[in-house]
C-alpha cells in the first residue's frame, strides 16, 4: 500500500466523517464548518489525483463562495449558538432506513458491475493550459458553448438573487 | 449566414435580453404599458423570426444541432412565450419587477432551447438547469405573499434534490460508456445493472420537471404559490419542453434500453394520471386544480410516448402545443378573474357563464380540450396520444388510460357545472377585458378549434417526426 | 502506482451522497438542508474525477461535467439563499415544518 | 360536394346560423327550417339509394366518398350509406324535427338550447355515415358535453347528478370503444380505420376475443345495457323534454349501431364465440328492466326503465346473429327511437302544465287534454307491441329471429324476452290507468290548455313514423335487406341459415 | 278478384274505414252522425257477410260436394326468411264464413242497438270508433290464413276490448278491469306467441295451411322432427299446441285464466254482448277449430287435455254463476260455462269417420249461442238502463214495464236452457252426444252443467221479471226506442230459430255435409235435467221468499266459496301483488337502485373519492417527505427495472 493510497483513505474517512458532522450536528455553525472541511478534504482528494484544477476550483468556489455564502446566511437568519430544532424521530429513523437502502442497493449496483477502461488510449494531462484550451475550443471537445451558456445563466441568477434579496427602501416602510 | 440562422432563436434572445438591460439604463420601464407593449412586439417578432426558412445541422462538437423538429418546438415554445406575455399584462402592470421577469423569462427559454439542441448530456444537463433556476427566483416574485417564498423555496430545493439524483445518475452512466455526447451514449449503452439503475436516476430527474407521480409532489405547492403568470409559464413551457427533450432522451439516447423504459414508463403513466386525477378532484383552488390537472396530463403523454416510434413523437408534439394553448386560455381567464378578486377559489366561478359569458365560454373550451371532448383540439391530441400507445399493445396500459377519460372529464366537468350550471350567491361584476389578454385568448380559442381540423399541422408535425 | 480500487472509490461517493440524502431528509433548518444539497453535488464530482482518470483519461469529459456542475451549483444556492433570506426576512422563520401553508 | 357531406354540412350551417341571430324567435325558426330542410334531404338521400339499388347498384355501401384528414394516421373522413344507416338518419331526422317542436317553448337561454341540440343532431348523423372508425368515434364523442349541459341546464331534479352520471358513464363506454377501435386499427394487419377494410381482413381469434368484448360492452353502455343502463333513468328524467327525445331515441341508437356495425359485424368469430355474454345481458336488461319499470311512479322514470328493456331487445337481436334477428334490431333501433321519443314528449307536454311526473299525483288527463292524453295512449300501446304500431313488427322480428338460433340457452332467453311483453303491458297499463285515464284529482288541472300547435305536429309527425312502420313495414325490411344480409352471411357457417 | 272476394274485402275494409274516419275526424261530427256512420258500415258488411256466405256454402265454396278452402287474398306483408312470412290475406272455409256472418250480424245489431243505449254518453264517435275498430279485429281474425296474422288481430281485438271496457275511463273499476283484462289475455297470448314461433320453427312455415299440411300429412319429415322431441311425456309438438292452446284459452277465458271475464262487464253492456259473449271470447274455440286437424291427427294427448279443462270449466263457472247477484255476472259466467261447452267438444272430437260430430256441433253451438248470448245480454241491457242498476236486489217484476224485454229474454233463456225446439237446444244436443261417444265422464259433467245452466238462468229470468210484485220505480221504458227494440227482436228470431238449420252440411272438420245425429231417446235426459233446472229455479225465485236464503245459509261454506268465485281473483292477486310485485318488481326495482346503481355506479365514484382522500397525506405540504417520495420511487423503479431485466 503505498503513501497515496494511505493519504486517499485518511482524506475519504475525514470526507465521511466532516461529511457526517454536517447532517448530524445540532449546531448550524459547526454544520458549516464541518461541511466546509469536508469540501476542502475533497478537494485534497483531487490534488491527490493530479487534478489540481478542479481541487482548486473546489477551494474557490465551493470553499472561497458557496460555503461563505452559506455561513453569512446563518449570521443573518440565526442568533449565535442557537440549536436546531430537533427532528422528529420517526422522521430520522425513515430518512435513515432510507438512506442506508439507497447506499446499499448503490453499493452493491456498482459492486455487480465490472467496469471497463478504455482499451489503449493515450492519457490527456488534466493540466490547466489542456482544461483551457478545450474549454474555449470550438472544434472538437471545444467546451466554448456551453461556457457561454453558463454565463447567461449566472447572470439570471444574479438578477434573480437581486430581486428577492434586496432590500428596498420603501419595503422597510410598510 | 448558416450559423446564424441555425443559432437564430439564441441569438435573439441573447439579443432581447440585452435589449431589456439597456431599456432599464434608460428608464425606459418606467413607461410600464409602452415597456410591455414594446415587449410583446419583440416578442412577437421573436416568434416570426421562428419561422425563417430552416438550416439543419449540427454545431459545436454536438454541443449543440438543430433540425426542423427541433425548430419547430422551439417555435411552439416561442408561441407560448408571446401568449404568457400577453396573459400576464395585468399582473406585470401591476408588479414591479417586470423587467427582472423578462429578463429571467427569457433566460430560463434560453435554457429549454439549449436543451432542445443538446446533443450531450452536459448541454441538456445545463439546459435543464438554465431552464428551471431562473423560475425558482421568479415564482417568489410576489415577495410578500408567503405562499410565494414558499413555492420558491419548494422549488428550488427540491429541483437540487432531483438535480443531484439525476447527477449521480448521469455520472454511473459516464463510467458505463465513457463519453456523454448522445452518439457515444447510443453506441456504448448496454442494458446491465448500472445503465439500468442510472437510467432510472436520470430518468427520476426528467420526470420531475414534468411532475409524474410519484416525482410531482411540489407541483401543485408551487403552482398554487407561485405568481399566476409563473405558473403559467411553469406548467406550459418548462413541461412542454421537457417532454420535447424527453422524447428524444428515450427515444434516441436511451433507445438501447427500449425494453426497461417501455415498462418503466408505462407504470409512472399509470400513476400520473391516476394519481393527478384522484387529487384534483378535491381541488378547490384553480391553480392547484390545473396542477394536478396537467399532473394527469403527462400521464396521458406518457401513454404516447410508449409507441417509440414517428406517431409517438409526432402524437406527442401534438398533444403539446393543444395543451399549451389549453392551459394558457385557462391560466388566462383564472388570472383575469384572480386579479379582480385577489382569489383563485374555484367556487368564483359559479355563474361566470351569466356574469361573464366570454370568459367562461373560453374557459370551457380550455377544459373540454383537456378534457379530450369533440370536436376541441384536445380530443385528437389526447386520442392521439393513445392511438400512439397501443401501438405496443398495453392494454392494461390503455385501460387505466380509459378509466381515467372518465375521470379526468368529471373533474373538467365540475368545473364546467360551476360556470353554466350552478348560481353565484354573489355574482361576480362584469370583469375588465384588456386587449392583450383577449388577444391571447382568442389566438388559444382559435387554435383550439382550428388546430384540430386543419390538419396540415399534424401532416406538418409528422413529416418532421419522421426524419 | 498501485491505485485504490475504483470500487472504494464509488463506495465514498455513494456515502457522501447518502449522507447528503439523509441530512436533506431530516433537517428542519432550509440552510442545512442546503448544506445537503452540496453534499450529494460533490460525490457526483468525485465520481466524475474518478471515472474520468480511471476509465477514461484520454478525455476530459469527466473534469469539465465537474466544472459546470460546480458552477451551476453556484448559481443555485445564491438563489436559494435569496429566497432562505426573504423568507427569513419577512416571515421570521427558516424551518422546512412551517413551510407548509399549502398542501393536499 | 356530394350529397352525404350535406347532410353533415346543414346542420353545422344551421348551428352557425343560431349562433349570429340575436331573437329568440328567429333562432327557434332557423333550428326548425334547418331540421325541416334535412329531414327533406334524409328522405332525398334514401330515394336516391332505392334508385341506385334498383339500378343495380351492388357494394355494401352506396355513395361513398372520402376526404383526407389526418392522414398520417390514416384518417380519412368517409362517408357512406347502406340501408341500415339510411333508416337510422331518417329516424334521427324526424326525431330532431319533433324533439325542435316540442322545445318551443323553452324560454331559458334558447340560442345555447338549440345550438346544443343541432350540436347532437350534428353527431347522430355523422355517427351513422361515416365508414372510417376514427370519425366515428369522433361524432359519438361530440354527442357527450351538449348532453350533459342539456340536461344539467335545463333540466329539472337531480340534474347535476344525473348529467354528470350520464357523461362519466358514456364517456366509459367510449373510452371502452375507442380501445377497441384502436385494436382493430393495429391488430387487424391493415392499419386502416376504414371498417369495410377491415371486414375484409382475418383476424386472430385471440385478438377478436379481446375486442369484441371491449367494443361491445362500450357501444353497450350506450345502449344502456345491463348493468351499465342506470345513467339512463336517472339522465332521462332530468332532462328536458327534447333532450330526452334524443338520448333514448337517438342516442341510445348510437350503441346499438356501433354494436352491429362495429363490434359484430367486424368480428364475426369472436362474436359466435362470446356473443352468449350478450344474450345474457340482453335478457336481464329485458326482464328485469320491466319488471324494475313496474315499480317506478315518475312517468319518466318509467320509460327510461322501459327503454332499457326495449333496447335489450337491440342486443339481443344482434346478438342471436341470424339474420332476422339482425334485421329485429334495426327494426328496433328505428321503432324504439320514434317510439320513446313520442313518449317523452308527451309526457313532457304534461309535465309542462301539471309540473309532476307522479303517476299517483297526476290524473283524468285524457278527459282534460285529450289530445295529449291520446299520443301517450298511442306510445304506451306502441310500447307494449300492438299489431300497427312499429314496436309489434320489430319485437316479433326479433322473436322469430331469436327462435331461429336453436340450443335450449338461446330458446330459455328468447322466452325470457316474450315474457317480458306481459310485463311491459303490466306497466304501460298501470300508467294509462292512473294518469290519463281517471277522474282529475287537482282542481289546478281543469286549467289546463290541450297541446300546442307545436306540440301538435312533433306528436303527429312522430305518430305517422309509428304507424307507417307499423303498417308498411316491408317498406323498412326491403331497404335494409341487402345489409342484413350481408352482416348475416359472416354467421351462417355457424348460425346455419 | 270476382265479386265475393270483393265483397270479403269489403267486409273486412269497411268497419276499419268507419274506424278511421271516426277516430280522426270524430270530434268534428255530431253524435248522431257519428253513429250513423258506424252503423252503416256494419250493416253493409253483414249485408256482404250474407252475400259472401250464400256464395260460399252455396256456389263457389262447394266443390264436389265439399267445402274447400278458398284464398280471397294473400299478400306478403313482412317477410322474414324466404320461408317465413307474415302474410295478410283472406282465407273462406266453412268456419271462417260462419264467423263472419256470426260477427258482422251482432256487431250491427250491437251497433244499433248502442244508438239508443248509449244515447247522450260523452266521447259518443270515440265508442263508435273503438266498436268498428273491434268489429275489423275480430273480422281480421277469423279470416285470417297465416298463424301470425291471426295473432296480430288477436292483439288488436285485445286492445279494442281493452279500450271498450275502459271506456268509462273515470271510472275506477272500469280502469281496472280493463288492465285485468288485458294483461291477462296477454299473458296468455305469451303463450300463443311462444307456441307460434315453436310451430314456425319446426314447419318452416307460419301458413296455415302449410303448417296443417305438414303436420298431418303421414310420413312428413317436420312431424318426425317436431315430435321427436319430448318433455314430460308429451311431444314438443304436444307442448306447442297446448302453448297456442294456452293463448285461447286466455280470450275464451277457460278456467284458470277466466278471471278477467266477469270484471270486462264494466264495459257498456251492448259491448259485452258483442265482445264478452258473441264474438272475442269464442276466438279460442276458433283457433283451436282453426288448428284442429294438428290436434286431432297429430297431437291427440293436448286434444284430451283441452276437453278436460274444458269440461271443469264450464261446471265450475256454472257452479259461480248459481250465486252470483249482478246480473251481468251471472251472464259472464254463464258465458265462460258456455265457452267451455264448445271448448271440450273440440275436446272430444277425433279425426276420422264418426269422429268429427264433436267439431261440428262445437261450431253449431258457438253459432247459436252467439245469438242467445247476446240477446241475453242486450236485454239486460236494456233492464239495467230501466232500473240503472246491475244488482237483482233492485229488480223484480219488471215483465209488465218491459214487456217486449221480457218475452225475447224468455226465449234466449230457453234456449240456453236447451229447451225445445229453441236454437241451443240442437247444438247442446250434437255436443252431449258426441261426448258421450268417446268420454263418458265429460258427458256426465256436461250434463250436470246443462241442468244448471237451466236453473241459473231462469233465476236470473224470475229474479227480474217475477219475484217482487210490484215494481218499486216503474218508470216504463219500453219507450226504448227502436233502435234498441228491433236488435232485441231480430236476435231474438235468431235464438229461437237459428237450431233449425242443419248445420252439419255447412260446417265439418273436413269440408264434407255431415249429418249431426239425434235420437229422441238421447234428448230426453238432457232436456229433463233442463227442465227440472228450470223447475227448482221458479220454486226458489218464482215469488219472493226465504227458501234461496236457507238453502244458502246450509251450504254456507260452499256457498259463500262460490259467491267469492273461488277465491280465485284472491289468489291471483297474491300471486301478482305479493309475489310479484313484492317479489319480483320491488326487488328488482330496489337492486337497481341499491346495488347496481348505488354500489356498482355510485360506489365506483364513492371509492374513487374515497381513495383520494385517503391519498391525501401524499401532499403533506413537506418538502422533505415530497422528496422521499422522490427517492423512494427513484429506488423502487431502479430495483424493478433490474429485477425485471437482468
Amino acid at each position: 500500500m503505498s503513501a497515496s493510497t494511505i493519504i486517499f483513505y485518511i482524506l475519504a474517512t475525514l470526507v465521511v466523517v466532516f461529511g457526517a458532522l454536517t447532517v448530524f450536528s445540532r449546531k448550524i455553525f459547526r454544520a458549516a464548518i464541518s461541511l466546509l472541511l469536508s469540501l476542502t478534504f475533497i478537494a485534497g482528494i483531487y490534488f491527490l489525483w493530479n487534478v489540481d484544477f478542479i481541487g482548486a476550483l473546489q477551494i474557490i468556489i465551493y470553499v472561497g463562495g458557496i460555503v461563505v455564502l452559506i455561513i453569512f446566511s446563518i449570521f443573518l437568519t440565526h442568533h449565535s449558538g442557537q440549536s436546531l430544532p430537533k427532528a422528529k424521530t420517526g422522521k430520522k429513523l425513515l430518512s435513515g432506513i432510507m438512506a442506508v437502502a439507497g447506499l446499499g442497493f448503490t453499493t452493491w449496483v456498482v459492486s455487480q458491475y465490472v467496469f471497463k477502461p478504455a482499451p489503449g488510449v493515450v492519457p490527456v494531462e488534466p493540466s490547466v493550459h489542456n482544461i483551457g484550451i478545450q474549454m474555449l475550443s470550438y472544434s472538437d471537445y471545444g467546451y466554448v458553448f456551453p461556457f457561454e451558456v453558463i454565463n447567461i445563466l449566472l447572470l439570471a441568477a444574479l438578477v434573480g438573487a437581486i430581486v428577492i434579496a434586496i432590500k428596498k427602501s420603501q419595503d422597510t416602510e410598510e | 449566414m448558416d450559423i446564424v440562422l441555425m443559432f437564430r432563436f439564441e441569438i435573439i434572445l441573447a439579443v432581447l435580453i440585452l435589449a431589456i438591460f439597456i431599456m432599464s439604463l434608460r428608464g425606459f420601464d418606467t413607461n410600464v404599458k409602452c415597456f410591455l407593449n414594446t415587449m410583446n412586439v419583440l416578442l412577437l417578432l421573436n416568434f416570426i423570426a421562428g419561422w425563417l426558412p430552416l438550416s439543419e445541422g449540427s454545431y459545436f462538437s454536438d454541443f449543440f444541432r438543430t433540425n426542423g423538429l427541433i425548430v419547430l418546438q422551439k417555435n411552439i415554445i416561442n408561441l407560448g412565450l408571446l401568449l404568457i406575455s400577453l396573459t400576464s399584462y395585468v399582473w406585470l402592470t401591476q408588479s414591479k419587477y417586470r423587467l427582472e421577469f423578462y429578463i429571467l423569462m427569457l433566460s430560463s427559454i434560453f435554457g429549454v432551447y439549449v436543451m432542445l439542441s443538446s446533443g450531450h448530456i452536459l448541454m441538456l444537463y445545463l439546459g435543464l438547469e438554465m431552464s428551471t433556476i431562473p423560475i425558482a427566483a421568479m415564482s417568489n416574485f410576489n415577495l410578500k405573499e408567503q405562499r410565494s417564498s414558499e413555492a420558491g423555496i419548494k422549488l428550488i430545493l427540491s429541483s437540487a434534490f432531483s438535480t443531484g439524483i439525476m447527477l449521480f445518475g448521469i455520472s454511473l452512466l459516464y463510467g458505463a460508456v465513457g463519453n456523454l455526447s448522445f452518439a457515444s451514449v447510443i453506441a456504448n449503452l448496454h442494458p446491465n445493472v448500472l445503465t439500468l439503475f442510472a437510467f432510472a436516476f436520470i430518468l427520476a430527474g426528467f420526470a420531475f420537471k414534468m411532475s409524474i407521480v410519484p416525482f410531482h409532489l411540489w407541483t401543485a405547492d408551487v403552482y398554487e404559490g407561485s405568481p399566476i403568470g409563473v405558473t403559467n409559464f411553469l406548467s406550459v413551457i418548462s413541461k412542454g419542453s421537457v417532454i420535447f427533450v424527453f422524447l428524444t432522451v428515450l427515444y434516441t439516447l436511451f433507445g438501447g434500453l427500449k425494453e426497461a423504459w417501455l415498462l418503466g414508463i408505462s407504470i409512472l403513466s399509470i400513476l400520473s394520471m391516476t394519481i393527478g386525477n384522484l387529487f384534483a378532484l378535491r381541488q378547490q383552488n384553480a391553480k392547484r386544480f390545473l396542477a394536478f390537472s396537467s399532473i394527469a396530463q403527462v400521464g396521458f403523454v406518457l401513454v404516447g410516448v410508449t409507441a417509440a416510434s414517428t406517431i409517438g413523437s409526432a402524437s406527442v408534439v401534438y398533444f403539446v402545443l393543444i395543451y399549451l394553448l389549453s392551459n394558457i386560455a385557462a391560466f388566462g381567464v383564472i388570472g383575469a378573474v384572480a386579479d379582480s378578486t385577489g382569489s383563485e377559489s374555484l367556487q368564483l366561478f359559479k355563474g361566470l357563464y351569466k356574469s361573464n359569458p366570454f370568459y367562461a365560454l373560453i374557459m370551457a373550451v380550455a377544459l373540454f380540450s383537456l378534457a379530450g371532448v369533440p370536436p376541441i383540439a384536445g380530443f385528437f391530441g389526447k386520442l392521439f396520444l393513445l392511438t400512439a400507445g397501443m401501438k405496443s399493445g398495453l392494454y392494461v396500459l390503455m385501460g387505466f388510460a380509459g378509466v381515467n377519460l372518465v375521470l379526468s372529464l368529471y373533474n373538467y366537468l365540475r368545473v364546467v357545472k360551476y360556470m353554466f350550471i350552478d348560481d353565484a350567491e354573489k355574482p361576480l361584476a362584469p370583469l375588465n377585458r384588456n386587449r392583450q389578454l383577449t388577444t391571447a385568448l382568442y389566438i388559444c380559442l382559435i387554435g383550439l378549434i382550428v388546430i384540430g381540423f386543419v390538419t396540415p399541422i399534424y401532416q406538418y408535425i409528422d413529416s418532421l417526426c419522421g426524419i | 502506482m498501485e491505485q485504490v480500487p475504483l470500487s472504494h472509490i464509488l463506495i465514498l461517493s455513494s456515502t457522501l451522497f447518502f449522507l447528503g440524502v439523509y441530512g436533506f431528509f431530516s433537517r428542519r433548518n432550509l440552510i442545512t438542508m442546503l448544506m445537503s444539497v452540496e453534499l450529494i453535488l460533490n460525490s457526483v464530482n468525485i465520481n466524475f474525477i474518478a471515472f474520468n482518470k480511471y476509465l477514461f483519461p484520454h478525455q476530459l469529459e469527466g473534469i469539465f461535467f465537474t466544472m459546470f456542475i460546480i458552477v451551476v451549483a453556484a448559481a443555485e444556492v445564491s438563489i436559494s439563499i435569496a429566497i432562505i433570506i426573504n423568507l427569513y426576512r419577512r416571515f421570521k422563520t427558516i424551518d422546512i415544518e412551517d413551510t407548509t401553508t399549502m398542501k393536499y | 360536394m356530394d350529397i352525404l357531406s350535406l347532410l353533415l354540412v346543414l346542420p353545422v350551417i344551421t348551428a352557425l346560423a343560431i349562433l349570429i341571430v340575436k331573437k329568440d324567435q328567429a333562432v327557434r325558426w332557423i333550428a326548425l327550417s334547418g331540421s325541416i330542410i334535412q329531414f327533406a334531404l334524409a328522405i332525398g338521400i334514401t330515394a336516391y339509394y332505392v334508385s341506385l339499388r334498383q339500378a343495380g347498384a351492388t357494394g355494401n355501401m352506396l355513395l361513398e366518398s372520402s376526404y383526407e384528414w389526418f392522414a398520417p394516421l390514416q384518417i380519412y373522413f368517409s362517408t357512406a350509406v347502406d340501408g341500415i344507416s339510411l333508416v337510422m338518419i331518417l329516424m334521427t331526422a324526424m326525431v330532431v324535427v319533433a324533439g325542435i317542436l316540442v322545445s318551443w317553448r323553452i324560454t331559458k337561454q334558447v340560442k345555447e338550447f338549440f345550438f346544443l341540440i343541432v350540436l347532437l343532431s350534428l353527431s347522430a348523423y355523422g355517427f351513422f355515415t361515416s365508414t372510417n372508425l376514427f370519425v366515428m368515434f369522433f361524432f359519438l364523442e361530440l354527442a357527450v358535453i351538449p348532453k350533459y349541459l342539456l340536461i344539467g341546464v335545463w333540466g329539472s331534479g337531480r340534474k347535476e347528478y344525473s348529467a354528470m352520471k350520464l357523461a362519466l358513464m358514456l364517456m366509459f363506454g367510449s373510452a371502452l370503444v375507442f380501445i377497441g377501435i384502436l385494436g382493430l386499427f393495429y391488430f387487424t394487419g391493415a392499419q386502416t380505420w376504414d371498417f369495410q377494410e377491415i371486414a375484409k381482413m382475418h383476424i386472430p381469434i385471440e385478438t377478436q376475443r379481446i375486442l369484441y368484448v371491449l367494443l361491445f360492452t362500450g357501444f353497450g353502455v350506450f345502449t344502456a345495457m345491463f348493468p351499465f343502463h342506470t345513467w339512463a333513468p336517472d339522465g332521462h328524467s332530468s332532462a328536458p323534454t327534447a333532450a330526452s327525445m334524443f338520448l333514448a331515441g337517438i342516442s341510445m341508437k348510437l350503441g346499438g349501431y356501433g354494436c352491429l356495425r362495429v363490434a359484430t359485424y367486424l368480428l364475426p368469430d369472436a362474436a359466435v364465440e362470446l356473443s352468449w355474454i350478450f344474450i345474457i345481458a340482453a335478457s336481464i336488461a329485458i326482464i328485469y328492466g320491466a319488471f324494475a319499470t313496474m315499480m317506478q311512479k315518475d312517468l319518466k322514470y318509467m320509460n327510461a326503465y322501459s327503454s332499457v328493456s326495449h333496447c335489450g331487445f337491440v342486443i339481443l337481436g344482434i346478438a342471436m346473429l341470424t339474420k332476422v334477428a339482425v334485421t329485429g334490431a334495426v327494426m328496433q333501433m328505428v321503432s324504439h327511437g320514434i317510439m320513446t321519443a313520442l313518449f317523452f314528449a308527451s309526457i313532457g307536454m304534461i309535465y309542462d302544465r301539471a309540473h309532476t311526473r307522479q303517476v299517483d299525483e297526476l290524473g283524468g288527463m285524457l278527459k282534460q287534454v285529450p289530445f295529449i292524453g291520446s299520443a301517450f295512449i298511442i306510445s304506451g300501446l306502441c310500447s307494449l307491441g300492438l299489431p300497427g304500431f312499429s314496436g309489434f313488427v320489430s319485437e316479433m322480428t326479433v322473436f322469430v329471429g331469436s327462435w331461429e338460433r336453436t340450443g335450449v340457452f338461446y330458446r330459455v332467453a328468447t322466452i325470457l324476452a316474450c315474457a317480458s311483453i306481459v310485463v311491459t303491458a303490466v306497466y304501460i297499463l298501470r300508467a294509462v290507468g292512473f294518469a290519463i285515464w281517471g277522474t282529475v284529482t287537482n282542481k289546478e288541472y281543469l286549467k289546463f290548455k290541450d297541446a300546442s300547435w307545436s306540440e301538435r305536429s312533433a306528436a303527429v309527425l312522430l305518430i305517422i313514423g309509428i304507424l307507417l312502420i307499423g303498417l308498411a313495414p316491408f317498406l323498412l325490411t326491403n331497404l335494409i335487406d341487402i345489409d342484413t344480409t350481408s352482416i348475416a352471411q359472416r354467421f351462417i357457417a355457424v348460425v346455419g341459415k | 278478384m270476382n265479386s265475393y272476394d270483393l265483397s270479403a274485402l269489403l267486409i273486412v275494409i269497411l268497419p276499419i274505414l268507419s274506424f278511421t274516419v271516426l277516430g280522426l275526424f270524430g270530434n268534428r261530427f255530431s253524435n248522431r252522425t257519428s253513429g250513423l256512420i258506424g252503423c252503416a258500415s256494419l250493416v253493409t258488411t253483414a249485408i256482404l257477410a250474407l252475400y259472401v256466405a250464400a256464395g260460399y256454402f252455396f256456389d263457389f265454396g262447394l266443390v264436389n260436394g265439399e267445402h274447400v278452402k278458398h284464398i280471397a287474398l294473400q299478400f306478403q306483408w313482412l317477410k322474414f326468411t324466404d320461408s317465413l312470412s307474415i302474410d295478410l290475406g283472406i282465407v273462406l272455409d266453412p268456419i271462417s264464413v260462419m264467423m263472419l256472418l256470426v260477427i258482422t250480424i251482432v256487431s250491427s245489431m250491437v251497433h244499433i242497438y248502442s244508438l239508443g243505449y248509449m244515447k247522450g254518453e260523452d266521447y259518443f264517435e270515440r265508442y263508435y270508433a273503438y266498436l268498428s275498430l273491434f268489429s275489423f279485429s275480430m273480422l281480421g281474425l277469423v279470416v285470417a290464413v297465416n298463424i301470425f296474422q291471426m295473432y296480430i288481430f288477436w292483439e288488436l281485438v285485445g286492445v279494442s276490448s281493452f279500450l271498450l271496457i275502459g271506456f268509462y275511463f273515470t271510472k275506477p273499476s272500469a280502469i281496472a278491469a280493463a288492465k285485468k283484462a288485458f294483461i291477462v289475455t296477454r299473458f296468455a297470448d305469451l303463450g300463443f306467441l311462444i307456441g307460434i314461433l315453436m310451430l314456425s320453427y319446426n314447419t318452416k312455415s307460419l301458413d296455415f295451411f302449410t303448417i296443417i299440411d305438414r303436420l298431418t300429412q303421414v310420413g312428413s319429415p317436420y312431424l318426425a322432427n317436431f315430435t321427436a322431441t319430448s318433455f314430460m311425456g308429451m311431444s314438443a309438438l304436444s307442448w306447442a299446441l297446448l302453448l297456442v292452446f294456452m293463448g285461447g284459452a286466455g280470450k275464451s277465458a277457460m278456467f284458470p285464466l277466466h278471471i278477467w271475464l266477469p270484471d270486462a262487464m264494466e264495459g257498456p253492456t251492448p259491448v259485452s254482448a258483442l265482445i264478452h259473449a258473441a264474438t272475442m271470447v269464442v276466438a279460442g274455440v276458433f283457433l283451436v277449430a282453426r288448428l284442429f286437424p294438428v290436434f286431432a291427427i297429430s297431437a291427440p294427448d293436448a286434444l284430451l287435455i283441452i276437453a278436460y279443462i274444458g269440461a271443469f270449466t264450464a261446471l265450475f263457472a256454472a257452479v259461480i254463476a248459481c250465486t252470483q247477484t249482478d246480473i251481468k255476472r251471472v251472464l259472464a259466467y254463464s258465458t265462460i260455462s258456455q265457452i267451455a261447452y264448445m271448448m271440450f267438444a273440440l275436446g272430444v272430437a277425433g279425426w276420422g269417420e264418426g269422429k268429427m260430430e264433436g267439431f261440428t256441433a262445437s261450431m253449431f253451438h258457438l253459432f247459436t249461442h252467439a245469438f242467445f248470448k247476446a240477446l241475453l245480454f242486450l236485454g239486460a241491457g236494456a233492464v239495467i238502463h230501466a232500473v240503472h242498476t246491475n244488482e237483482m236486489e233492485g229488480m223484480g217484476g219488471l215483465r209488465k214495464s218491459l214487456p217486449i224485454t221480457h218475452f225475447t229474454f224468455l226465449i234466449a233463456c230457453l234456449a240456453i236452457a236447451g229447451v225445445p225446439p229453441f236454437a241451443g237446444f240442437f247444438s247442446k244436443e250434437a255436443i252431449l252426444s258426441s261426448a258421450l261417444q268417446t268420454q263418458p265422464l265429460i258427458f256426465y259433467v256436461g250434463l250436470f252443467t246443462s241442468g244448471l245452466t237451466a236453473f241459473y238462468m231462469f233465476r236470473l229470468y224470475f229474479r227480474i221479471f217475477w219475484y217482487n210484485p210490484v215494481p218499486e220505480h216503474s218508470h216504463n221504458h219500453e219507450t226504448h226506442t227502436w233502435a234498441m227494440n228491433i236488435p232485441l227482436i231480430i236476435l231474438g228470431v235468431g235464438a229461437a230459430f237459428a237450431g233449425l238449420i242443419p248445420f252439419g252440411s255447412f260446417v265439418s272438420a273436413d269440408g264434407k255435409a255431415l249429418e249431426l245425429p239425434f235420437h229422441l231417446t238421447f234428448s230426453i235426459a238432457p232436456v229433463a235435467v233442463g227442465l227440472i233446472g228450470i223447475g227448482i229455479a221458479y220454486l226458489l225465485y218464482g215469488k219472493k221468499n226465504e227458501i234461496p236464503d236457507k238453502i244458502a245459509s246450509a251450504v254456507s261454506g260452499f256457498y259463500q266459496a262460490a259467491y267469492h268465485k273461488f277465491y280465485i281473483d284472491e289468489i291471483y292477486l297474491f300471486i301478482t301483488k305479493k309475489v310479484l310485485f313484492n317479489l319480483v318488481g320491488r326487488p328488482a326495482a330496489w337492486f337497481d337502485r341499491t346495488v347496481v346503481n348505488g354500489l356498482f355506479i355510485n360506489g365506483s365514484a364513492e371509492t374513487a373519492v374515497a381513495t383520494s382522500n385517503a391519498i391525501k397525506p401524499m401532499q403533506s405540504g413537506r418538502l422533505q417527505s415530497y422528496t422521499m417520495f422522490f427517492l423512494g420511487g427513484v429506488l423502487l423503479l431502479a430495483a424493478l427495472l433490474i429485477i425485471k431485466f437482468m
